[in-house]
């Protein structure tokens, strides 16, 4: 177990030191936070915060911010972290300076790439699909029911969106994350 | 008292009944599907036998492969838990047959109660007061209208040998009838195999209230108090209490009588439910009984002190029950928040996944029935609740401030899960006012995204410090690579040299 | 009400304290030394400070670094806990001193019920019972003789200033006495510095019974019924249990109000605890009074129903007491084994490790008051205790088959623990029977390698299993290095040639 | 996670199975066991078992032996396991066949070499030394009083011996494990 406060790795700390600073996104949140290489005070949107951390074990983190205390489960995904705090999940997007400055250079568009699929969030048979190829759906339309766990489960639209592709019919058993249908 | 008893179940309740075995000295068999061969309730058990592959309907569901499993482990009694077999006549006459005592009703009250119609007709005649509507079964839309005209819109078309919202319409003007028949005719049929259905009067914002009775085989009868399910989604309960804010002496009385009477006249022996709707006024309707150990009956154990799955293998062991009507009291309040891996924000989706993180609360006024831990996985082949988390106080003022410290304190990680949503529900001021309903979640829950401005803080900072830990040690270890690779270069070229030395010069 | 509370202490009753402020909608604030920053106590807190290094003396135990931490937090009270600094008058006086609220009796009450002499004289003023002995510092041997002859031997000869058996001589007759007087006296004064000692009668074969008393700072002061705490080695309890096998109502309202006028004696406030030896006549005599909240008060929770944690807060604050003295009832019978990392069959010698595998029993009945996790360490630095399990049931065998239960189901791996000797206690019959004294370890406790003959088969089958797998494993590894080591060799081969071909040709 | 039964290795099914035999003792008692390739029945001390092993995690096993369930935590010491049962361990020696057939080759004196020394079983302070060198002691007899976690322990000995060296005094810090006193 590893304590950054009591234990700083001697080898960084004769290397450079460099404040690195990371653009956090959570939902329609956004965090710019400088660490520097004691990682005992991080600035967040200007403010400077005293942070103690503490690896529990394997991926579970202790957090004391101000001497508030928060646990997560930091699980690596594409772009950042699922940040499982108990109860559930929050995806934050982690971007650093580095990284962005070179996307930028590269002609990327950055963020915010918008979910262009319909996919399973769980294993299970197709019951219904309740749209057709062309139609136009708003928020919370339902899409695809779903059985699983002895349930029928309605999968909705998260956003409006024109259908392109039916990928499943009724009766088919689907994976978890399998793409059933994508939109325009 | 028998020896030895086997566990025609998995999960909670498994587990549940486990504990009440070795709480009486009798050794516990398991049987287990192939993925649950590491599950708490093998894990936990005395012995264990495997019945076959995940799908229930060739290991948990197969009559034979249980009764199997009990005669080469010389069980000498089954209980079912619930779900699955345990209200299966023909398992309960299998048993009989077998030679096995079944721990639960004779296999002639299952039937009995199964069909909801022929209960409903019982129950009337035991002078238990039954929703508004027909006793025969509906043939046409016809009928329909006219039993409709009598009672009054709204009604509820319901499926005889129904159950689990199967079959069932609500109708809400004559207009609707007859798609409402016809669609509920096909679904029983296809569902039961049974196209017999009928009306009742559909009450608005009704109270779910159950009574717990308990029968032994020497014709002893007694209640033990109520408890409180309104908190429903999809149909199904996830917060119960004892007692219910509703019910006063009086009312628990007579709905106790009446769920009594209902049960002698079923002949009914061993632990069920007699479920009830009421409505703010103190009336109360029959709606069904449950031949079974309820999922919810730990609320009733900590308001009365009374171990239900212990009097029901001594009930089942042909002893009376140790206590009458009169030594029955209820001290405190308890809640249960049933913790299913879900997701509230999008219609409570059922989540799947390992529990990477599972630390259970604990502490004063805790209980948690559970059949899971960590590492353990939540899969798409059973049922998604985690466990049942119960809290006891002296009032439900003081349960409700326990469960929500319990509800803090729980950490799971790797499956999303209802306990922001309990906590949500639990602070919301018509719950905490008691005035509950079975549409309390779709009047009051507003699923959000939202989350504490301090706990996004906390998290987008934990997020920065790996992000920053992981590229620090990226260019660590770049720089041991890259000086790992000079070295290798000059040891390349010394080589290139030497050999050019031997060859080319 | 206060709204941030600082608790200066860790494990378990820390943790049981956050419990309480939560459920009071009370923010708590951890303390905490170097190796406890991962500890359960911090998890849980709302909020954390350090406080030092590993050692008491360097953190828990210092004063001013609470007072600096309470400081900074803004915590209004503070919660002492037991052990470290909760008996400490100094402390107490500090935290008044600062404008912080000690949650905990007046410093003049700790300090009077500290020295153990002047406590004996304030009890019998009172009226309470005393075992018979001196009320002053006996000088030499010769006074001690004097009254050794006048109460009769055996004799316990006790450190005025002490505790947890320093300066403690057991004497059976006047040849003794001497050598006994002169050890008490230096062992007194290097514990104490205070060489003050007395004399009492030694009760052969006594029980520990205790009676909880809780007095508000109006004027009102209730008992809560007696704790049996017989069951003890090294001078600590281990089990404890309420109500006590041995105590009739009568005697509980005899020693109640004993300790009620203890109390008001002693101008005392908040929890406390009476303690009593008893024989089995149910004669009963003052032995000393705890100003704090014990280790054991859960079980007078459980049957009580009252949250002792909770009500000292309360009181703390200024409230009165929210029920008098016929308000409370004792329903059910409550146990509480201690579980420590110790090794019974080495003299109970302490143990230390990481806890790698670590799951806590749950399920009806049970409650687990613990302050570690699932790889956690037992250090040198603090208190072996691992955890208090506790059992309620309607009766003490129903409670006593639950407790074996959650035994049984306990699973601890990385240190020795005294989870079997519990079982080992709990089944004999002496303890069934409730016959218990403070020697009942010493009397009926034959440590034992022994284990049950199917364990140790299936032990040696898994062994065997594990051994075999790594064999497998390893040849299997040992086929691929050699199959890899060939490829290489026909490469370096290849090169070889190559570079002949090139250069040699 | 891995079940012995319903997953055989595929690879190792290929390969010669040839029945391993192994020598387990635990305190005084003795076992031969005799895995075969398989793994779902063994023979111990001749009679033959059922065996369904699954790993729960790392060195967590369940052994349900005739449908009878057992749960350990094996680690691994010199010469075998210790075997954690939930309570406390058992340590398990286990030599396999080949090793003893190396081991009476070498003219080894095989297994029950007497502990020769008395260690700290835990870190802590010495307070007292109750014998002296030469002394004998017989079962039970105090040897050596060791302050830790604010008790103070006694240590015993296990068996009688003669004392031959003392390597602490009173006062000193002991780790744990550190050799206290040597035995003739």
């Amino acid at each position: 177990m590893e304590n950054s406060r009591a234990k700083p790795h001697p080898k960084q700390d004769r290397g450079k030191r460099v404040a690195m600073i990371y653009k956090v996104t959570i939902g329609e949140k956004k965090y710019e936070i400088i660490v520097d290489g004691k990682t005992t005070t991080v600035t967040i949107n200007g403010r400077t915060v005293n942070v103690d951390h503490k690896n529990l074990r394997s991926k579970l983190h202790s957090i004391l911010a101000d001497n508030i205390g928060y646990e997560f489960e930091l699980v690596r995904v594409n772009g950042g972290f699922d940040i499982w705090h108990g109860s559930g999940s929050l995806h934050a997007e982690i971007i650093d300076e580095k990284s962005e400055r070179l996307r930028r250079l590269m002609g990327s568009s950055g963020t915010g790439t918008k979910a262009s699929s319909l996919r399973a969030p769980m294993p299970g048979l197709v019951v219904k699909v309740e749209v057709e190829v062309g139609q136009h759906v708003k928020k919370g339309d339902g899409l695809v029911i779903v059985e699983a766990m002895k349930m029928e489960n309605e999968l909705r639209a998260h956003a409006p969106a024109i259908i392109r592709e039916i990928r499943i019919r009724p009766g088919q058993a689907v994976e978890k994350n399998q793409e059933l249908i994508v939109f325009e | 008292m028998f020896t030895k008893i086997l566990i025609a179940n998995r999960g909670e309740i498994a587990v549940r009944i486990i504990r009440a075995c070795r709480d009486l000295g009798i050794r516990s068999v398991a049987v287990f599907s192939e993925p649950d061969r590491g599950a708490l309730h093998v894990r936990l058990a005395d012995e264990a036998y495997p019945i076959g592959p995940a799908a229930s309907s060739e290991s948990y569901l197969v009559i034979e492969k249980i009764i199997e499993a009990a005669r080469k482990s010389g069980a000498e009694a089954i209980h079912p838990g619930y779900g699955f077999l345990a209200e299966n006549a023909a398992f309960a006459q299998a048993c009989v047959d077998s030679g096995i005592v079944f721990i639960g009703p004779p296999p002639s009250a299952i039937r009995m109660m199964g069909d909801k119609m022929a209960a409903r007709t019982v129950m009337k005649a035991a002078g238990v007061p039954i929703v508004p509507g027909t006793e025969n079964p509906i043939d046409d839309d016809i009928g329909a209208i006219k039993i409709a005209a009598w009672i009054g819109y709204p009604i509820l078309i319901k499926a005889a040998a129904g159950g689990g919202g199967k079959g069932m319409r609500i109708v809400h003007d004559q207009s609707e009838i007859k798609s409402a028949v016809r669609g509920a005719k096909s679904e029983a049929k296809s569902a039961f195999g049974d196209d017999r259905i009928y009306i009742e009067k559909y009450l608005a914002k009704p109270r779910h209230i159950e009574i717990q009775v308990i029968a032994d085989s020497h014709g002893n009868c007694v209640y033990l108090g109520e408890r409180e399910c309104s908190i429903q989604r999809r149909h199904q309960k996830v917060i119960e209490e004892a007692p219910s804010p509703l019910v006063n002496p009086s009312m628990r009385k007579k709905m106790g009588q009446a769920a009594v009477a209902a049960a002698r006249a079923a002949g009914y022996v061993n632990a069920g439910t007699v479920e009830f709707l009421a409505d703010d006024h103190r009336n109360f309707y029959f709606l069904e009984v449950n031949t079974r150990l309820q999922v919810e009956h730990p609320v009733t154990e900590l308001v009365t002190g009374i171990d239900l799955a212990i009097e029901q293998i001594k009930i089942a062991a042909g002893e009376k029950l140790s206590f009458s009507q009169g030594d029955i009291k209820i001290t405190g309040h308890a809640i249960e928040c049933r913790i299913y891996a879900e997701d509230p924000s999008s219609g409570f989706l059922p989540s799947t996944g390992i529990l990477s993180v599972y630390h259970e609360p604990a502490g004063p006024g805790i209980r948690v029935d559970s059949g899971v831990y960590e590492g353990a996985e939540i899969s798409v082949y059973y049922d998604p609740m985690i466990s049942k988390l119960l809290t006891f106080g002296k009032d439900r003022l003081q349960a409700t401030a326990r469960m929500l410290r319990a509800l803090e304190e729980y950490r799971i990680s790797g499956v999303t899960t209802n306990i922001d949503f309990h906590k949500t529900i639990l602070r919301h001021p018509e719950f905490i006012a008691g005035r509950l309903s079975t549409h309390f979640i779709d009047m009051y829950y507003k699923p959000s995204d939202e989350f504490p401005e301090n706990l996004a803080e906390a998290a987008a900072i934990a997020g920065a410090l790996m992000e920053h830990q992981a590229q620090n040690k990226l260019s660590l270890s770049a720089a041991k690579r890259s000086r790992v690779s000079q070295w290798k270069t000059a040891g390349r070229n010394l080589i290139q040299n030497r050999t050019a030395e031997k060859g080319w010069r």
